[in-house]
């Protein structure tokens, strides 16, 4: 047992672990359920993986260090370790949150439209708990393999996702979706056995203490680094973005953009803070925030010349991903303002997964009520669906980054860090993201609010649906509120190290 | 001891013989069905030749066990080659028969296993 | 500083900003928005009585460290605040009547309050992180009132207006943000971070962002171009609350976040001269206008510059006195420009024999504006010479005194056109109490509070102001500017109207451009979403970064 | 001499693998495919990984070349026009720097391998397996195999939910679209129960020798498919609760003997000490009995419409 | 130049190949092929690197073998996912589906 377990919780190992189990526990017996039991059972476990995300959160805040556990009581490097440390158990709660709204979202209440048949709303539960399972696993695992796994499961559990509709398109998104994710893994399994043939370990915190700059280590670095971009569709690797998130169901868009698409982020900030050495850290940085400034541009322009409402966001998910890549040159340079990028980057990963899933959720009642995807049809939309378009715009206020939103505090804190470290151009690309995400929002909600031209046949959307969007989105404007200095939070558990707990 | 050696040198050497006018057969026979015959009969024989040139150097060695693997993958070939030869003479035939040999004999391409 | 408990005025200033925000969110309910024109009433009165009870120098910390957020009211903040709230309640009175019958009110109602709010909080925040909030609140609240009613041309104007500040924005947050990080800490005050921009390294991008930034919601050249698109739109309360109070949020920008006892010569010289030009450039332009509102809101364009013009001379003399001289300034401008925008809806709604009284009525407040002895107008001419001094600056100001007194000769002439023609069936109708009263009330105001607030603010005896001297020196610009009208009258030249936003004509050009290059980039998007470009780019990507992490000497064993 | 033959072994890798991707045809690439998985089966052999030999073939090759020729001869789009020449130069020069730098690699790895053999043979006692793969399969590692099984799961759940809503509790597509035939059930009647008693020894053998859960099951999951190609069973009724059962033994199996672990051996995954021989041939029951079921049903694919045969 | 430097350099050379697949592949089913060449490439480097592990009484290192195992488990799931979203898009297709919103030529 490791850490001083708050009294009355479980021990923070058997938090770990449950957090990645629990959703399995879910997930299997829906083999034999019929989908109402099915949606009871999976909300009944989001509820309780919430409460154990919460605990995990609390746990390495009382205990001030990373919790651990170890599969089979086997440690490192034989066995497999798992470690929550501040960054793993923001992203556990993050996830919690969005997939409890997504499943609330997606319950079958008295306006949602009837499913055809039974496929649809099993399989949607299924997906949901194995990506959750999945994503647990990714914020924790500190094996390499294990990781290779978990975005495996996560790969396969989002493909279906895609085409749960199973329309021509989407399952061709789904197809395309799937190669180039296998191809990044791939890359990423190459990077895998090139650390092992080198340090004889695949645990991240022991191949670090033995990790010395040498061509198989760069190779090895190189490797799983393009292999998590292509997972992680950052410009110009993301063909499959767009038509994957604008193609799917709303509920599963939500949580392909909002959460899904972190996964490689968050390993990539892994790898790149606690496995490879600073110098080759401070060597990729500037091509990292290239990629990333060029997402940002290029993709942003591509949203304000979209016409369907669902691409415009999925265009606008493949421009935010930039902001989390410019983090990169700024978080590996040693020095204080290194913490407050870090935070920013943290803090932009968490407000654009609520913003960004409040946005799909209110895309997808916008167009259940009106029938169609055009942005050109939703003029005086804004007194129609009053929740809905507040959602959408909420959520934009946090992406264009003005205050009171979570997106606000996230671009002060990487402007002052990207000032101070003297990265002029991360700065000004950090505005005209900025502008540009003003622009794509603004080209949405401003005719909204205006008065419709013709009056808007609306069919009857379900209220309290518009209510889980619209939460998500203040909750995003609530992180507005995180103070604008270096998280304390996020520092418990870094460096990384197993040292501390049970010897 | 040299006789078992010779023994096995040549039963192995017949087999190699067979297997390349099996491969010879396929190469150069006109239609599925001839290639099948070829290849059916003589890739047989000749792993039965092999398997034969093999068997005294097990049991020699006294790997009996093994050579009794040796024996049961031989009988199991026997069974499978036959029986997929069989299958595929059959969609062959039906081919040949309903006309649906296309001109570019996809269908003979389809015939090689 | 009282943190803990909150006193009596605390309160009441706290109170000033979230009772009209209150009230707006609120009024997102459809049944309150029903009595929205109402509640409009009642959110500016907290802030009046703050101003009126609360003492000048009072400063309120609401949220401990490591947020700091402060409320605090010092001179320039208290005049433009009660200016403010004074305006916001006749205006709404008088909205409440113009308004009566659009459909639409309740909404405007929302926009009213919410813009209300951010005023208000924009002249009391003290911290950087809370005026940056408060900012963006009053800018993109007023949208709501400039694009009200649903013409092609109002959402022509509330896109330019929301593309100009959106980019505003973006610059006030990157100086905000290379201020405050040259002060520990995560939020620090207004003065501490001011106070530490002499030692900063980036002081002349620091001061060159705020500059753009605050002048461009002041209407400074050429950043200007959205304010007479915007003013004209808007209703006519909506107008006398944009050209009246929105518009010094800018002001209370510069002054506080210009360092008061820093001379910087160079950027204060910068400010004046683009203020001077400005003055200038507005009546010019305000001149050839055809409709009344338009020319107010360049003559709004012109005396923002005269107020930039004297923010510029305090900073080139690190003058401290400069700020509260020029929010006096502005104060008189607000009162003047509101009670001018409130006449001319009377005179659209008021038959021919009671327009003449509309008219006398628009001059008199014409002229105090343009600074007839006598009038408050001339107190704040008076006022704001000391800092800019007697040389050629003093000469221009003086001179663009009379430009406005030719401007303001235009629109009186525009308002009697205005009247006669456009409602006939008024006939001898005159215009509803409801709407005479709160205007008559502003003006009365406008035209003497500047004599109530002399010698508080300025410190001067008002004898200076009646000496013979004083008079002459404040009777020609106005002679002169009466006689050109006059000559002008005879002989109207013929000059063509310029289009409202003037030079926005050249942004023409540009669209083409944009829509070039959006279609450059979706094309550039759709021939990397191919399935070989972007496979050889994964693979491309890869070599890069083990081209970039690897070292030179690894490659030595291959030509030894 | 062996290093000859371990050359003409690469050298035959490599060309299926450049017939597999020069192909132009699809069934000629799938036949490269399936000779490429067989020659990497002898590599293994080679390699001292019996084992692993045992899932390339099986799986790797066997498998998955059934689940692409069913595709290839399902899939009847017309072959889309090849890439230029230039871009497959392009390729061909970045796939040429990609080998250099791997072959750098390989060439200048560290001379004393690290290696975690030591470390496995130390703790391998405790678990009383004879099997070193075994053991680091079901007991170091377990929850790698543990998401596996899941992952194998899911992969099923994504293809079934690929079917047309009305028929998610059909039957899978008929495999084999030929008539009946007699050589087929002939030869089913007789490999049919061999086969089965070789997938259940390989299973049971897995503790001590190479063998085990994964290499069992897959030659269980193409004894299923013989016989329903042959018709001697009935393509099963894919919402079945019983088949579904079958499908949960393994995955749900393995999880509660992992939580058990807790209450018995105080980590998750840990095996009761003393009888951890016998848990462990439960679990590799469970988990060999699922990837059977799975393997084949992932072969037939999605429910179609319901037939009456 | 020992067998496993040989396998090694084949496993670099068979990840090249499937790389060149992946890159040049026409259609769905050939990208799978070439990224089963590219994962059976990075399986062998596995066992290459088992076997120079190789020692306390193993013929290699148990712990990259247990891995490959796991490795082509997932990748056949992998191929099996994508081979039944081939064929339902070709089903989908021959009966004549509207085309996708966007008409992206799959070149």
């Amino acid at each position: 047992m490791s850490g001083g377990a708050l009294p009355g919780l479980p021990p923070a190992d058997m938090l770990l672990v449950l957090a990645v189990i629990l959703p399995l526990f879910g997930l299997l017996p829906l083999l034999l359920l019929g989908s109402r039991l099915a949606e009871r059972l999976t909300l009944l476990v989001l509820a309780a993986g919430l409460a154990v995300a919460l605990g995990i959160g609390a746990e390495v805040a009382a205990a001030g260090q990373a919790a651990t556990a170890f599969i089979g009581g086997w440690r490192p490097p034989l066995g497999v370790g798992l470690r929550a440390d501040g960054l793993s158990a923001v992203m556990l709660v993050m996830t919690a949150v969005v997939l409890c709204a997504t499943g609330l979202y997606a319950m079958t209440g008295p306006a949602t439209p009837r499913a055809a048949g039974e496929r649809m709303p099993t399989a949607f539960w299924m997906l949901l708990l194995c990506v959750w399972s999945a994503l647990n696993l990714v914020f924790v695992a500190e094996d390499l393999f294990t990781l290779y796994v978990a975005l495996e499961l996560l790969t396969f559990a989002a493909v279906p996702l895609v085409c749960l509709d199973g329309k021509e398109g989407q399952i061709e998104a789904a197809l395309r979706y799937l190669v180039f994710a296998l191809f990044g893994s791939v890359l990423y399994l190459l990077g895998t056995v090139l650390i092992y043939a080198l340090y004889g370990t695949l645990d991240i915190i022991l191949a670090a203490r033995r990790a010395s700059v040498s061509p198989g280590l760069v190779v090895a670095l190189a490797a799983m680094t393009a292999g998590m971009m292509a997972k992680a569709a950052l410009f110009p690797l993301h063909l499959w973005l767009p038509p994957a998130h604008s193609g799917a169901p709303p509920a599963a868009s939500a949580m392909l953009s909002a959460v899904v698409i972190k996964a490689p982020i968050f390993l990539l900030v892994r790898f790149w803070l606690d496995l490879a050495p600073e110098s080759l850290a401070v060597k990729v940085g500037p091509i990292l925030a290239g990629l990333g400034a060029a997402a940002i541009l290029m993709c942003s322009l591509v949203a304000l010349a979209q016409h369907r409402l669902k691409l415009l966001i999925a265009y606008s998910t493949a421009a935010q991903i930039g902001y989390l890549f410019l983090m990169f040159p700024l978080a590996a340079a040693a020095s204080a303002w290194s913490a407050l990028a870090w935070t920013g980057g943290a803090l932009h990963l968490a407000s654009h997964a609520f913003s960004k899933a409040a946005m799909f959720m209110a895309a997808g009642l916008i167009a259940e009520a009106v029938g169609h995807d055009r942005i050109k049809g939703l003029t005086g939309l804004g007194r129609a669906l009053p929740v809905s378009v507040a959602a959408f715009g909420l959520g934009g206020l946090s992406l264009m980054g003005l205050p009171p939103a979570g997106g606000f505090v996230a671009k002060v804190m990487l402007l002052s860090a990207a000032v101070h470290l003297g990265n002029w151009w991360i700065a000004l690309v950090i505005l005209i993201g900025g502008l540009l995400a003003g622009g794509y929002v603004l080209r949405v909600v401003v005719p909204a609010l205006q008065r419709p031209a013709a009056p808007l046949a609306l069919r009857p959307v379900a209220g309290w649906r518009e209510w889980v969007a619209l939460a998500l989105a203040l909750v995003a404007v609530g992180l507005g509120f995180v103070p604008l200095e270096p998280s304390a939070y996020l520092a418990i558990g870094r460096p990384a190290s197993w040292a501390e707990g049970a010897p | 001891m040299i006789a078992l050696h010779l023994l096995t040198g040549l039963c192995v050497l017949a087999g190699l013989v067979f297997f390349a006018a099996g491969t010879l057969g396929l190469l150069r026979l006109p239609d599925p069905l001839t290639r099948l015959h070829a290849l059916a009969k003589a890739d047989n024989i000749g792993l039965g030749l092999i398997a034969l040139g093999v068997l005294p150097q097990l049991v020699a060695s006294g790997a009996v066990l093994a050579a009794a693997k040796v024996v049961a993958i031989w009988l199991l070939l026997q069974l499978s080659s036959g029986a997929v030869a069989q299958l595929l003479a059959e969609v062959a035939f039906r081919d040949s028969e309903t006309g649906a040999d296309d001109p570019d004999g996809a269908a003979a391409e389809a015939g090689e296993p | 500083m009282t943190a803990g408990t909150l006193g009596g005025s605390d309160l009441l200033l706290l109170s000033a900003i979230l009772v009209p925000l209150v009230l707006g969110l609120a009024a997102l309910k459809p049944w309150v928005r029903r009595w929205g024109p109402t509640l409009a009433l009642v959110a500016p009165l907290p802030a009046l009585a703050a101003v009126l009870l609360v003492p000048v120098g009072q400063s309120v910390l609401l949220v401990p460290a490591p947020f700091r957020l402060t409320l605090a009211l010092d001179a320039p903040g208290a005049l433009l605040l009660g200016g403010a709230a004074l305006l916001w309640l006749l205006a709404g009175i008088y909205a409440r009547a113009y308004l009566k019958d659009d459909p639409e009110r309740g909404a405007f109602s929302v926009w009213w309050l919410l813009t209300m709010a951010g005023a208000f909080a924009v002249f009391l925040v003290a911290d950087v992180a809370s005026f940056y909030l408060a900012y963006a609140l009053v800018s993109f609240a007023a949208y709501g009132l400039a694009a009200h009613d649903d013409t092609a041309e109002a959402r022509r104007a509330g896109r330019v207006y929301l593309a100009l500040t959106v980019l505003g924005e973006a610059l006030l947050i990157a100086a905000f943000v290379m201020l405050a990080s040259s002060v520990s800490g995560a939020n620090p005050l207004i003065r501490d971070a001011v106070a530490g921009l002499a030692q900063s390294p980036w002081r002349g991008a620091i001061l060159g962002l705020l500059l753009v930034g605050f002048t461009m919601k002041m209407g400074l050249f050429p950043l200007h171009v959205w304010m007479p698109l915007a003013h004209a739109v808007a209703p006519v309360p909506g107008s006398a609350v944009l050209s009246g109070i929105v518009v010094k949020a800018g002001v209370i920008g510069l002054i506080r976040f210009l360092p008061a006892d820093l001379p910087l010569a160079q950027w204060g010289m910068a400010l004046l001269t683009a203020g001077l030009f400005t003055a200038f450039y507005g009546v010019a332009i305000g001149l050839t206008q055809s409709h009344p509102k338009r020319a107010l809101a360049y003559s709004t364009v012109s005396q923002m510059g005269v107020v930039a013009a004297v923010l510029g001379a305090g900073l080139a003399a690190g003058d401290a006195a400069a700020p509260s001289l020029a929010a006096f300034y502005a104060l008189n401008h607000m009162l003047l420009k509101g009670a001018m925008f409130l006449a001319v809806g009377v005179a659209m709604a008021s038959g021919p024999r009671h327009l003449r009284l509309v008219l006398i009525g628009a001059a008199v407040l014409g002229l105090s504006l343009a600074g007839l002895p006598f009038t408050g107008g001339a107190l704040a001419k008076y006022a704001v010479k000391a800092p800019v001094g007697e040389g050629g600056a003093g000469i221009l100001l003086a001179l663009s005194a009379g430009g406005t007194t030719l401007l303001m000769a235009r629109y009186v002439l525009l308002l009697a056109a205005r009247g006669k023609g456009a409602d006939p069936a008024a006939g001898e109708a005159e215009a509803p109490p409801a709407l005479l009263v709160p205007w008559a009330v502003l003006s009365g105001v406008a035209v003497l509070l500047p004599f109530a607030l002399f010698t508080p603010v300025t410190g001067l005896g008002l004898g200076g102001l009646f000496s013979l001297e004083g008079i002459i020196k404040g009777l020609w610009p106005v002679a002169l500017g009466l006689a050109v009208a006059a000559l002008l009258y005879q002989k109207p030249p013929k000059v063509s109207e310029i289009p409202a936003g003037d030079i926005l004509a050249l942004t023409q050009g540009l669209r083409p451009a944009l829509r070039g290059l959006l279609s450059a980039a979706v094309r550039l998007d759709a021939g990397l979403r191919h399935w070989s470009s972007a496979a050889l780019a994964l693979v491309l990507v890869m070599v890069a970064l083990a081209v970039a992490m690897g070292e030179p000497q690894w490659l030595q064993p291959l030509w030894p | 001499m062996s290093l000859a033959f371990d050359a003409l072994l690469c050298l035959l890798a490599l060309l299926a693998a450049l017939r597999a991707v020069a192909a132009g045809e699809g069934f000629s690439r799938v036949a490269a495919f399936m000779a490429y998985g067989l020659i990497l089966g002898l590599v293994w052999v080679r390699l001292a990984a019996v084992d692993v030999a045992l899932t390339e073939v099986a799986v790797g090759s066997g498998v998955t070349g059934l689940v692409l020729l069913r595709a290839v001869a399902r899939d009847d789009a017309p072959a889309p026009l090849a890439a230029g020449l230039a871009y497959r130069l392009l390729a061909g020069v970045v796939a040429l720097l990609v080998f250099a730098g791997l072959a750098a690699v390989v060439l200048l790895l560290p001379e004393p391998a690290p290696s975690l053999a030591p470390e496995v043979a130390r703790h391998l006692p405790a678990t009383d397996l004879g099997n070193p793969i075994t053991a680091v399969l079901i007991v170091f590692r377990a929850l790698d195999t543990l998401l596996e099984t899941v992952v194998l799961l899911l992969a099923l759940i994504g293809v079934w939910a690929l079917s047309p809503d009305r028929t998610w509790a059909g039957r899978p597509a008929v495999l084999l679209p030929a008539p009946w035939s007699g050589a087929l059930e002939f030869l089913a009647r007789l490999v049919v129960p061999v086969g089965v008693l070789v997938g259940l020894y390989m299973f049971w053998a897995g503790a001590d020798v190479p063998g085990g859960a994964f290499q069992g099951g897959a030659v269980l999951a193409a004894m299923a498919l013989m016989a329903i190609a042959a018709g001697l069973l009935p393509r099963p009724v894919l919402a079945r609760r019983r088949l579904r059962a079958l499908l949960l033994a393994g995955p749900f199996g393995f999880l509660l003997v992992g939580v058990l672990g807790w209450v018995f051996a105080d980590a998750f995954l840990a095996y009761p000490p003393g009888v951890e021989k016998a848990v462990i041939i439960l679990v590799e029951a469970a988990i060999t009995l699922s990837i059977a079921v799975t393997l084949a049903l992932l072969v037939l694919g999605p429910p179609v419409a319901e037939e009456t045969e | 130049m020992s067998a496993e430097t040989l396998f090694g350099l084949a496993a670099a050379a068979l990840c090249a190949i499937g790389i060149y697949g992946l890159m040049v592949g026409r259609g769905a089913l050939a990208r799978l092929i070439a990224f089963n060449l590219l994962g059976g490439g990075v399986f062998v480097l596995f066992g290459v690197v088992a076997r120079r592990g190789a020692g306390a009484g193993f013929g290699g290192d148990p712990v990259p073998q247990a891995l490959v195992i796991t490795g082509i488990v997932v990748a056949f799931s992998a191929t099996a996912l994508g081979a039944a979203l081939v064929e339902r898009l070709a089903q989908l297709r021959a009966k004549g589906g509207a085309p996708s919103e966007e008409p992206e030529a799959d070149t």
